[in-house]
């Protein structure tokens, strides 16, 4: 609801006063104009592929208008292992990706409201070094999981990522045992855990706090697995079929609650939560 | 057998070889003294000076121990349990209730083999989700009949295939994380050889990690962060450095809690004194642990990770 | 669709629809108003009588309601949940939330289909072990949810196929049937149909136990008792009447512990009069389940089944 | 131990005099002394087939020696539906089952000692109507782990059995949950369950207290299952191979945790019972 009004007027008129009025659908190539394509929140029409959004675009999209409240904005990332690879150095991309996103982190924490029930909150934002789990993406989620059991609040966390940052090496995979860690106090005092999937969640995300919520919702046509599917092919020398690890296929093999579009998202997850005596 | 970095040692045995084993002239008795000393300084000075990618070698080792030398070097009584109660019995990975000295645990760990059958039947310690299944079904066995669980980490990673996708490698990593920060038992991890990422870790969490002094611990494998970060296979050692995998490293960054050292050249060349080292460790770290009333481990072991990577 | 005990009915209903329908003269619109009131009181008499084996017969009509009507009648959201988190979701059983008045619940039950196609989809409400699992993972998130659970039992049995037995029929059944025991929070079971054996008992264990007046629950199917015990498969009318399954017996053996009255002729001809006696029910049940503390809840739960069979 | 010495005595001399010193194996057909059949425990000492054995002989295979105290020894079948089928009254086949084995019900109750430790224990007998799961074998099943639980004593159960006694219907049905909410509470009061599964544990019992152990060990061979095999073939229209539902199979698809010769069987129990810290 917010997000999109918010921006659409600015976007037509003054950051990109001469493009065209018209997108198109990476999926299906069919051409959509802006207006609609905004108006479904990057849905498209025609094939319902799900594009990538931004982790604000995503609280935009949740949270209650003025009712979302960010928390630990300012944890960024430490580059611990101080790496340096082939392309340079850790510090460098991590400049780099604060300066395109406008965040500190590949992930984005609070809390608000979602019609009108209290929530906390951790959004992953892609566009942040692919969403990866770095020291400080795993501190965050961790400290809103204390928030969430200090105020007995649902605890909702949207998930899109490649997986592990390599760059900060072990730090990174530990992330994956200190999130769950945060996800089982909750799972003791009996608050809720909503996992929502989103294109991609893959390796160490898949593999921790993504795949313990008490509910599991994807959106449509979301990449959801461990192993990429190169290293697949090459150790079952098969080529796998399309459907692979796609969200569709997790709801077949049983590990997806619910497939829920982009515009019912905000619902149904308030929906459930109404089923949640305190 | 010796490693390619390892040729000054070979050279020497080669020459340690060319004499006679009797009979010697007593010109050659004193080469043979002399020969086996430079071996011995020479072994101490290369594994004392050992780089990340040097090390990666040696944990993969194939005469490195593994978990079936260490369950019959360490413990006096073995009764393996099978089966995760789902779908399979994985045999990379393997556990049961054993007994050291005093102490009854329940142990698990990654399975590997040596030759080629044995490699086959335990997938090269590359677990699929039942394996990790089996795992916690354990541990929550050993929660119940109150003994610690000591847990030998030698894996290259999960099992990357189509069917452990399918049947959730993601879901039964994820939950072992979650379950094992809370199981109420103490939990001792080993990484004794390969730490391969998630497929290690999915074993892995607990209250205290030792770690051999040759075995790595990473992320990702130096071939496969080589060929993504600098987009050349062949960087595997510049990445093995980067990464900062070996115990020392990891001890530095506080993941590690204590290195158990191996013998000179490695526990390949005296699996008996790496097994003695580990079996003082391990004895040391259950009295401890099990005389830390559940509460406190509890908080612990959370603590203990709330820490790494938050500064 | 009459059965074939109901011949006196067809008959009935063949005289009522050769009679026009418009425009009847007096003496047919006499002739009408008898044979409808004639239909009327034979209906109401056979089903005032049935024998045990026509009571299967009813119990099976295709067009009796399935829990998707029941559903949609009794709540005002339903929202669906899938899977087993291990290996599958199995159409056979169908959960998730549901609001019925001011109550939310957790609605979890066996499925069947109508036409060929929905019952090949649903197996004919044949369960598989990840159906059962996934009606318990459901029960343990009504558990921590803190709302009560209502279950349908509507299955001729769990699947006999060698896919189910591989992954564990017996240990699914088993394991829910030790959860819901002690799963803490109050579980309404309803039998709606065909209550067949241990695929019913699967999601069966509760609190107390409706059951709809033409519904039956056996231990096993007529047929199969007849052919095991008589040696002679046609002897399933005298294998229903011995194995005591309808709800009145049920009643008298305190399995049962209230009846669900169908309306005249069964709830197939008139699903929601069936229906809104279910909600009446059901709503006075979870009032007073709602109202018992969980320790003494678990404890009646417990002396329910500790009774039966003791003597 | 105890129960071939016991027996081995006046069966060669008095029961059997005139009787051939020879058995035959089932299994292989191999001609075995009877001492050594007896001495085996009536194992196969060719092909390794476990021949059924009696309850008793089970206590005395297991028990130490003048330990065992039966529990509810007096608890019989109680024929709740008065029961009558084509071949005649239930209660006749009651009695003709108690004149032929000498128990009042298909399992046998108590306590005892397995290497010093002390155990409740139940162990079904297959003699007595196919070891079927009646009113009072659950009721006595039932009584003994609230003793266990009571006494905080492991808890051993020996199954035999074919499976649901029809004879009771639903009241029979209803053993499977009763059994399993006593097994519970002992779950709840982390006292272990170990189960064992001998030839046949099927049916009802094999979907009840049978497969929810802490341990499960079967005997090599044993047959374990719910379905039965002809219904299964007439199912899915095939075959099926040969250790279907054997011990084995079950072991390879992760639903048994050991596979125990009879001979091994008592100090294989005693073993795993030492790690239980009361
Ligand atoms: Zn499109
Ligand atoms: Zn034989």
């Amino acid at each position: 609801m917010g997000w999109f009004t918010k921006k659409q007027a600015p976007a037509a008129s003054v950051e990109q006063p001469k493009q065209d009025i018209w997108t198109q659908c990476p999926a299906c190539k069919a051409h959509v104009s802006k207006e609609e394509w905004d108006k479904t929140f990057k849905v498209c029409p025609r094939c319902n592929f799900h594009e990538r959004i931004t982790a604000r675009e995503r609280v935009d999209l949740l949270i209650d208008p003025k009712t979302f409240t960010e928390l630990y904005p300012k944890i960024k990332p430490s580059d611990p292992l101080g790496f340096v690879d082939g392309k340079g150095r850790y510090a460098d991309k991590i400049e780099e990706a604060r300066q395109k996103t406008g965040m500190n982190e590949s992930v984005l924490t609070g809390y608000g409201r979602m019609n009108r029930i209290k929530v906390a909150l951790a959004v992953m934002d892609f566009r942040f070094l692919g969403g990866s789990l770095a020291g400080s993406t795993g501190e965050k989620i961790l400290l809103t999981s204390t928030y969430a059991l200090k105020h007995r609040l649902p605890y909702i966390i949207v998930s899109a990522s490649g997986g592990a940052r390599m760059h900060e090496g072990i730090i990174s995979l530990m992330q994956m045992a200190k999130t769950c860690a945060g996800i089982a106090r909750l799972q003791e005092a009996n608050i809720p855990f909503i996992s929502i999937l989103t294109d991609p969640t893959t390796g160490g995300v898949s593999a921790s706090f993504a795949m313990v919520g008490d509910i599991h919702i994807a959106e449509p046509g979301a990449l959801i697995g461990f192993a990429g599917r190169r290293v697949i092919e090459e150790t079952i020398k098969q080529k796998l079929p399309d459907d692979f690890q796609k969200a569709e296929y997790l709801l077949d093999h049983g590990f997806i609650d619910l497939i829920v579009r982009r515009d019912q998202m905000k619902n149904t997850i308030a929906s459930l939560l109404k089923y949640y005596r305190r | 057998m010796n490693l390619e970095f390892e040729k000054a040692i070979t050279e020497l045995d080669e020459k340690i070889a060319a004499l006679p084993t009797q009979d010697r002239t007593p010109a050659q008795a004193a080469d043979f003294e002399k020969l086996q000393k430079a071996r011995e300084t020479g072994l101490k000075e290369l594994y004392s000076t050992l780089t990340p990618w040097q090390t990666v070698q040696v944990a993969r080792h194939p005469e490195r121990p593994l978990i079936q030398d260490f369950i019959a070097g360490l413990f006096s009584e073995f009764i393996e349990l099978h089966g995760d109660r789902l779908f399979g019995d994985d045999h990379a990975i393997v556990g049961g209730f054993a007994t050291l000295d005093a102490w009854r645990v329940m142990v698990i760990g990654h399975q590997k083999g040596r030759g080629i059958d044995d490699n086959l039947k335990f997938n090269f310690g590359m677990a699929r989700p039942e394996g990790y299944r089996k795992a916690m079904r354990l541990m929550h066995m050993a929660e119940k009949f109150r003994v610690p669980v000591v847990c030998f980490i030698d894996t290259p990673g999960a099992y990357p295939g189509a069917d452990a996708e399918e049947r959730g490698q993601a879901e039964a990593i994820a939950r072992n994380l979650m379950e094992m920060s809370a199981l109420k038992t103490p939990i001792i991890v080993v990484v004794t050889g390969e730490g391969g990422s998630g497929g290690a870790l999915g074993i892995g969490v607990g209250d205290v990690l030792l770690m051999l002094s040759n075995a790595v611990y990473s992320v990702i494998s130096p071939e496969g962060c080589a060929s993504i970060l600098w987009r050349d296979g062949t960087k595997a050692p510049e990445a093995a450095t980067a990464l900062k995998i070996t115990a020392q490293a990891l001890l530095k960054l506080k993941v590690v809690d204590e290195i158990i050292a191996e013998p000179v050249g490695g526990a390949h060349r005296d699996p008996q004194t790496a097994i003695a080292t580990l079996r003082k460790s391990l004895i040391r770290n259950l009295d401890r642990l099990t005389h830390t009333s559940t509460g406190k481990l509890l908080n612990r072991r959370f603590e203990k990770y709330a820490r790494i990577g938050s500064y």
